[in-house]
């Protein structure tokens, strides 16, 4: 537009008496920052998903009551409900392990089918013969590189080969378990090395080093989420691609670096699950990729990318693992659990979403009254 | 020009009849007028709505009132509720209180299904096509002519030919995908959707904004049938000049009410208009070049013979530290498509770009950004928004990496810088926490430029940097892209507004299909000459092909 | 695996007959079990057994805890079973190998853990081991064909092989006692197709099968329950020409091996029967006695069930036994 | 645009454009022929779609060529040729239908990740003794009516629960499969109807009735892709659903629409694969949801949604069978075949994109030199 404004014209002072300026604009700014600073506790950048996890933990509580309504007698023992959450917490740490490198993956816009693929073969490939021989160090390097390999050949079809995520990952899953079954000849290969299989026995102030492990990797993770260019990189380019790309974000790099991360989370998930089996073979760690993803998911990550928080699909995994252990204290059988698993999970997001509605209808009313 | 103009003004011509004519083969008569049109009656009138959103007050009181026939144009600073308005008219969002009276009747339109029902039909700012589906699929979209839910395809391709033509566009095969269409290509299906209902009310919200010249030619030219027939036009346009020729009468909005009603289009005296939008007075004046001649440093920007088959040829050009050097061009003549391979967005067939003497790999966005190029691209949704992620984030988000230490972010000083940019465009609202996604149009487009106006930008390539921005923040936009260019950094401008580049720009470059077609100091161009050499050459060479 | 699904008092009956010395109440045991989900005929009998047996005991309570989809999970799930503290434990692991430390641990705290079906590679993972003959089965099935064969006088025969999940192990075992045995008589097997032990996909290898095998002289599905599907899948194609041999012994199977009106001729067991024993050595365990017709006085460590054939001639026999 | 514009200068009414085609209609319509031939409207070609069948075909092709050299003794045989293209196509038949209701759900922006479940549910609720008791026209009503409504309970939980269907069809997969275990006591059921038994053993012509299903199920889904406002809905729904929205296309009710639709296709494969297997578990279909939906994408769909064809997801659905039976032939491993179908969809992916690129190049060298 152009407008206007040709100065030299007479007899359009370009200065004009500012006729009536309803308001003063710099008191409407003012009133907007006010307004908006009252609000920005729950608008704000992290507000959203606090609350969003704070909502995770109040399913996660109800879980425990219906544990402890149910079994009295167990949950009045505080040794054994001390006991009981190692527990939970000691199945909810692979799984664990793998969703942070899926978190990743998804909010950076892609998919992982093939993690419990990589687990299967990193831990396969870390238990053969040949590879024990090299004792600990060198199981626990042989499973961190094959995963980092993989991920980073995931990385490479779909970064730089522009596959589709579900497509590459999904022939990789078929791939590396294919893989997995010729290396280990569909053996199972048992762990001979102590050290490897001291990892699931032992505690450190009577909290199984298993539960360190999945501690420091979902810090790690949260820190590189949301305190590193790397995580703002990742949101970036799931959120937008292209306006990615044209801030001058490597994307295709990044794309590679994000699968290879979860590559790496599925190798180190391998030893652990190893020196859990103390065995591994081709067929271990199945459908992982669901349980990750789904966990991802009901933590409140987008799957269409670029929004999502590490802690929300930890406490999705511990859900899970939650109502599975549930389930076992009372005995149920589990086509009975699976019914009802997915009964909760669709109760847990249904709920969660008229508590979203309605919280946001509360606020915008609440606001059109005080204003 | 001027004789030109006097063409243009060819109403009375307009009837059914002529509508007819238009389209060619047409059998059927198109968009009659609704038989109980009454010319002058009032068809729509709001009194007093009000529309909330989690934290925003949209619209606070509006008060509108359309007549039959006419062309009611809606004005309104960047955010000031214009789309929120027309929104609320389609049925897209219900207003939380206050009155909209159609035709007579109180009514709420419960969707935009309710609506078009009731003959009011709308082109949304943003462009709302299905990639994938044809152009008469388009233009039909949830009303397809259809007999036991089968698709008449043949008669949706007759009645989409038909209304193309009516447009002026009888070039546009109904059984193309929209996809392959180019983005003017697209305005024409939003326009012929619009045209392919029976519509009583036809909202148009800034549809100039994407369309070329002899494109808003023939949008007005369409306007005006419409209007003969006795069906009510509202037209919202940051464009002054344009809301002069086309409307009838002027609703002023502000802060989400309306602050003038009825104004006749025109003759209010513009300061009026601007006073009422923005509460002040603008000057808008393009800021002054400084005088003398250019500096005389090496170039900064060098670029030899690039090339992109079926984009554009050979181009060669230059941009010295501190010069403003402006492209103008017909929508289509590859001027996007020349600044993002520059820019490395796509890799050049042939050709060389350099920056400050050094070759910059091809196809790379990365390097162009490290030699110090940033971009602010044509279409702000898709290419360069974050739209779930607050406005800081976006306003960083080229920068942040040089906020952070040893990889780790600093959010206080992004958050401190971004505040800066929104002080200084004015952004609206101007808490920087907010998701972008909540931001008018206009205020998105701001975000999008002032990205590159943190850090060392050294050579910025600006796409239509005022698509969409009011008149107040346009103003400030070249205040600062001219300090900018005090300050020596180079800035490469595509504008489709002619008088956009002429003003801002030191040296012009004229691009026609692809080419450069002529370069001069813009002081040594008028507009008419610049419209001569996009519109006449492109007519000579149609004839020679 | 039919449908009508009745008690399988028969085998609890024949069970406890066998332990009729040791059948008057004693001290109270609880019995933990564990078994991965049964998504097939033949686990669903294991704890169908069980609970059978567990039943027939006044003095057993039995406390079920489903393994749930894995090996993991069936090691939380252990887990919260020792912390319950029964008497003994019985489990059909999901792979010994991946559970061997669930029974150290049991062990460890104390409690005698059973072993059903899946071997602990670790002897201190388990009290008493009851095990199905996996390489047995495959040994039976190939001498049943081959003397078929044999009688039938037939050269270069053309063997098909329909085995079961291929990333089994146990799957490999059955595979490799097949061939092994055919090889000491020179044969081999022509082709293999592994499903997945149901009937949906035994149709869809053995399709595939036939489809590679323009004429077939005998065939070893090894699982009856997928073997529905393989039947199935010779009526479509129209295939008589050949003679198949079943695994495991599904009551179906049988039956149709008594009616002898289809290609299924014989069937090597694997009988979910070993689930009713476990459950009646578990308790024995548990109360410190032995088993009354042998001369010890505890009950020894492993018990490996022989894999039989079944024929037309035999199968009235087991009967009792089929699931 | 304008110059200057105070507008009360009275002799400016309309000072735009100023080459806007002054007046005669006709010729402004052929001016602008012109000009669009010049100006070049539109940058691709359409028969995208029907270029990418024909690449699937030469995929096809390719597999089919393999065989004959692999096995030349079977391939001699015509009537052995014959017999396998039924085979393939029978194999290929269960999946198909089950892929053409979830190219539906696809295109139209979700995922359906319950089918193999669905078709297990309907399968087993159909051969319960009590439905059986009812007969063939008992068991298919039956297999139908429990495929819909899960499929509408999936979409009423997507569309009007606003859950994310990879969550809600997951949590349906775990459900459904749970019910249809209770349902069957774990057991598999036997089909003891000779109608439904003959549904996979008849042959009309020659041809297995099971493939004329197929075919009657592909045809009915591309004319309601191609030739209804329902498929035309569509892909506006998956592609751009606030623009369908806004087109007055109740987005809701057609996403539920969408879920039914599937939920029948998987109806009408329970019927198929029941009366292949002459029996029916709650295990049966396992990972159909994989197979069907790798061959939708393998076909061409946009896993995003809003673009995609019923004929390459056929395709795609036969290339898989096709594999499947180049390796039954050649006596292969599962694994070896896994393996190598990781690779085939990987390179036919690739290939077919290598091939779209220089396909667009060498599109776009032309146009410049011609120009
Ligand atoms: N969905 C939404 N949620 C929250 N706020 C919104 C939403 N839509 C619009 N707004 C806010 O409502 C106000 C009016 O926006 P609207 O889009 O109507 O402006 P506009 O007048 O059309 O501006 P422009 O000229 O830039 O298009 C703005 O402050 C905007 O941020
Ligand atoms: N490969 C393509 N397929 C379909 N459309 C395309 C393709 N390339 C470009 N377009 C469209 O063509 C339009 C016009 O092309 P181009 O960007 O060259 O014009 P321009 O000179 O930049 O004009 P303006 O910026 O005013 O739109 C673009 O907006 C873009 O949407
Ligand atoms: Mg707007
Ligand atoms: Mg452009």
């Amino acid at each position: 537009m152009s407008d206007v404004t040709d100065t030299s014209t007479p007899e359009r002072p370009a200065q004009l008496p500012a006729q009536s300026p309803p308001v003063d604009p710099a008191e409407t700014a003012a009133a907007e920052q006010r307004a908006a600073g009252r609000l920005s506790w729950w608008r704000g950048e992290s507000g959203e998903g606090a609350r969003r996890n704070l909502w995770l933990i109040g399913v996660l509580v109800a879980l425990i009551v219906i544990g402890i309504v149910t079994r009295p007698d167990l949950y009045g023992n505080s040794s054994w409900v001390w006991s009981n959450i190692l527990v939970i917490l000691k199945l909810a740490s692979v799984v664990g392990v793998v969703s942070v490198g899926m978190t990743f993956v998804i909010i950076g816009g892609g998919i992982d089918l093939s993690v419990g693929a990589i687990v299967a073969l990193a831990g396969v490939w870390a238990t053969t013969v040949a590879t024990q021989s090299y004792g600990a160090g060198g199981m626990i390097f042989c499973a961190l590189t094959v995963g980092l390999g993989v991920g980073l050949v995931n990385g490479l079809l779909i970064s730089y080969g522009r596959l589709v995520p579900f497509i590459a990952t999904l022939a990789m899953l078929v791939a590396a378990r294919g893989l997995a079954a010729e290396l280990s000849d569909k053996q199972t290969q048992v762990s001979n090395n102590a050290t490897i299989n001291d990892i699931a026995s032992t505690n450190l102030l009577g909290i199984p080093l298993l539960v360190y492990i999945l501690a420091a990797v979902v810090i790690a993770g949260w820190v590189l989420l949301n305190r590193t260019t790397f995580g703002r990189r990742t949101v970036a380019v799931g959120g937008n691609p292209e306006a990615a790309r044209l801030a001058g974000i490597d994307v295709k790099r990044h794309t590679l670096m994000l699968y290879a991360l979860s590559g790496l989370c599925c190798g180190i998930a391998a030893i652990m699950l190893t020196a859990q089996a103390t065995s591994a073979q081709a067929a271990m760690a199945n459908l992982y990729e669901l349980d990750a993803i789904a966990a991802v998911i009901i933590g409140g990550t987008l799957l269409s990318g670029g929004r999502g928080t590490i802690i929300g699909s930890l406490l999705g995994v511990i859900i899970f693992s939650t109502i599975t252990n549930l389930f076992a204290i009372n005995g149920l059988t589990t086509e009975a659990q699976n019914m009802v698993k997915g009964g909760i999970i669709v109760a847990a997001v249904l709920v969660q979403q008229v508590q979203f509605r309605s919280l946001t209808q509360f606020l915008g009313r609440n606001r059109l009254t005080t204003n | 020009m001027t004789e030109r103009e006097e063409g243009v003004v060819t109403e009375p011509e307009a009837s059914p009849t002529g509508g007819g004519a238009q389209g060619g083969s047409v059998d059927a008569p198109l968009l009659e007028a609704p038989a109980d049109t009454v010319a002058g009656e009032v068809v729509l009138r709001l009194t007093d709505v009000v529309k909330t959103f989690p934290g925003v007050r949209a619209l606070d009181g509006v008060q509108l009132e359309v007549r039959a026939g006419e062309v009611h144009c809606l004005l309104g600073q960047n955010g000031a509720g214009k789309s929120t308005l027309i929104k609320v008219l389609s049925g897209v969002h219900q207003p939380d209180s206050g009155q909209v009276e159609w035709r007579g009747e109180p009514v709420t339109f419960a969707n935009p299904q309710a609506a078009m029902r009731a003959g009011i039909a709308t082109i949304y700012q943003e462009l709302d096509l299905v990639e994938d589906l044809s152009v008469a699929e388009n233009a039909f979209l949830g009303h397809e002519p259809r007999r036991f839910g089968f698709v008449r395809r043949g008669q949706m391709a007759r009645r989409t030919r038909q209304i193309l033509g009516r447009l002026g566009h009888a070039e546009i095969p109904p059984n193309r995908m929209v996809r392959l269409l180019p983005a003017a290509g697209k305005q024409v299906v939003s326009m012929a959707r619009a045209l392919s209902h029976e519509a009583r009310l036809i909202i148009m919200d800034e549809p100039s904004a994407v369309l070329a010249h002899d494109e808003v030619g023939n949008l007005f030219r369409i306007i005006r049938e419409l209007t003969a027939q006795g069906i009510a036009v509202i037209y919202i346009s940051h464009r002054l000049e344009e809301i002069r020729e086309i409307g009838d009468r002027v609703t002023v909005l502000k802060d989400g009410g309306t602050t003038a009603a009825n104004l006749p289009a025109r003759d209010t005296p513009t300061r009026d208009l601007v006073n009422r939008m923005t509460g002040r007075t603008i000057e808008y004046v393009f800021p002054e070049r400084p005088t003398g001649a250019g500096p005389a440093e090496a170039d900064l920007l060098v670029v030899e013979g690039l090339t992109r088959p079926g984009e554009f040829a050979d181009v060669s050009l230059r941009v010295r530290p501190g010069e403003v050097v402006g492209i103008a061009g017909l929508v289509g003549s590859g001027r996007s498509e020349l600044l993002e391979t520059i820019y490395g967005a796509r890799r050049a067939e042939a050709g060389t770009v350099r920056m400050a003497g050094r070759v910059l790999r091809a196809g790379s966005v990365g390097a162009a950004v490290r030699a110090g190029m940033g971009m602010a691209p044509e279409e702000r949704k898709s290419q360069a928004l974050l739209l779930g992620e607050p406005i800081y984030r976006n306003v960083t988000l080229a920068t942040f990496t040089r906020y952070a230490r040893a990889g780790f972010t600093d959010v206080g000083r992004e958050r401190a810088e971004a505040d800066r940019i929104a002080e200084s465009l004015e952004l609206r609202p101007r808490d920087v926490r907010r998701p972008v996604r909540t931001l008018s149009g206009g205020n998105q487009q701001k975000v999008v430029v002032g990205r590159w106006l943190l850090g060392d930008t050294k050579l910025l390539l600006l796409d239509e940097p005022t698509r969409g921005v009011d008149v107040g923040a346009r103003a400030e936009l070249y205040q600062v892209i001219r300090s900018l260019a005090e300050q020596g950094v180079g800035v490469l401008l595509v504008s489709s507004e002619v008088p956009e580049v002429l003003g801002l720009a030191d040296r012009v470059l004229v691009m026609r299909e692809g080419r450069v077609v002529r370069e001069a100091p813009a002081g040594e161009l008028d507009e008419n000459t610049v419209l001569d050499l996009v519109m006449a050459g492109s007519l000579m060479e149609g004839a020679a092909a | 695996t039919s449908n009508e699904t009745e008690p399988t008092a028969a085998q609890t009956k024949g069970a406890d007959a066998a332990a009729s010395g040791n059948a008057a109440p004693g001290q109270k045991v609880v019995i933990g079990f564990s078994a991965p989900a049964a998504d097939h005929g033949w686990l669903a009998a294991i704890t169908t057994n069980a609970k059978a047996q567990a039943g027939a005991y006044s003095d057993v309570e039995f406390k079920t805890v489903e393994a749930g989809a894995d090996a993991a999970a069936q090691r939380a799930a252990i887990s919260t079973l020792i912390s319950q503290k029964p008497n003994v434990i019985v489990m059909l692991p999901h792979d010994g190998k991946e559970l061997n430390a669930a029974g150290l641990e049991a062990m460890k705290a104390g409690i005698p853990v059973v072993n059903l079906d899946r071997a602990f590679p670790d002897a201190l993972a388990y009290r008493l081991q009851i095990k199905g003959d996996n390489y047995g089965m495959g040994v039976a099935a190939a001498h049943y064909i081959v003397d078929q064969l044999k009688a039938k006088g037939v050269s270069n025969p053309v063997i098909g092989e329909i085995a079961g999940i291929d990333s089994l192990e146990l799957t490999q075992e059955r595979s490799k006692g097949f061939a092994d045995t055919l090889a000491q008589s020179g044969l081999k097997v022509s082709n293999r197709r592994a499903a997945e032990f149901t009937a949906d996909s035994g149709q869809q290898a053995a399709t595939s099968l036939f489809q590679a095998l323009p004429k077939i002289d005998a065939v070893w599905n090894h699982d009856d329950d997928q073997g529905i599907g393989v039947l199935a899948a010779v009526n479509q194609a129209n295939r008589k020409e050949f003679f198949m041999v079943g695994g495991a012994g599904s009551k179906k199977a049988m039956e149709d091996i008594q009616a002898d009106n289809t290609v299924l001729k014989a069937t090597v067991t694997y009988s979910p029967s070993m689930a009713s024993s476990a459950i009646s050595l578990a308790r024995l365990i548990a109360q410190g006695k032995g088993m009354s017709d042998l001369v010890e006085l505890q009950v020894p460590k492993e018990i490996i069930l022989a894999s039989e054939t079944i024929t037309k001639e035999n199968a009235s026999n087991y009967l009792k036994l089929g699931f």
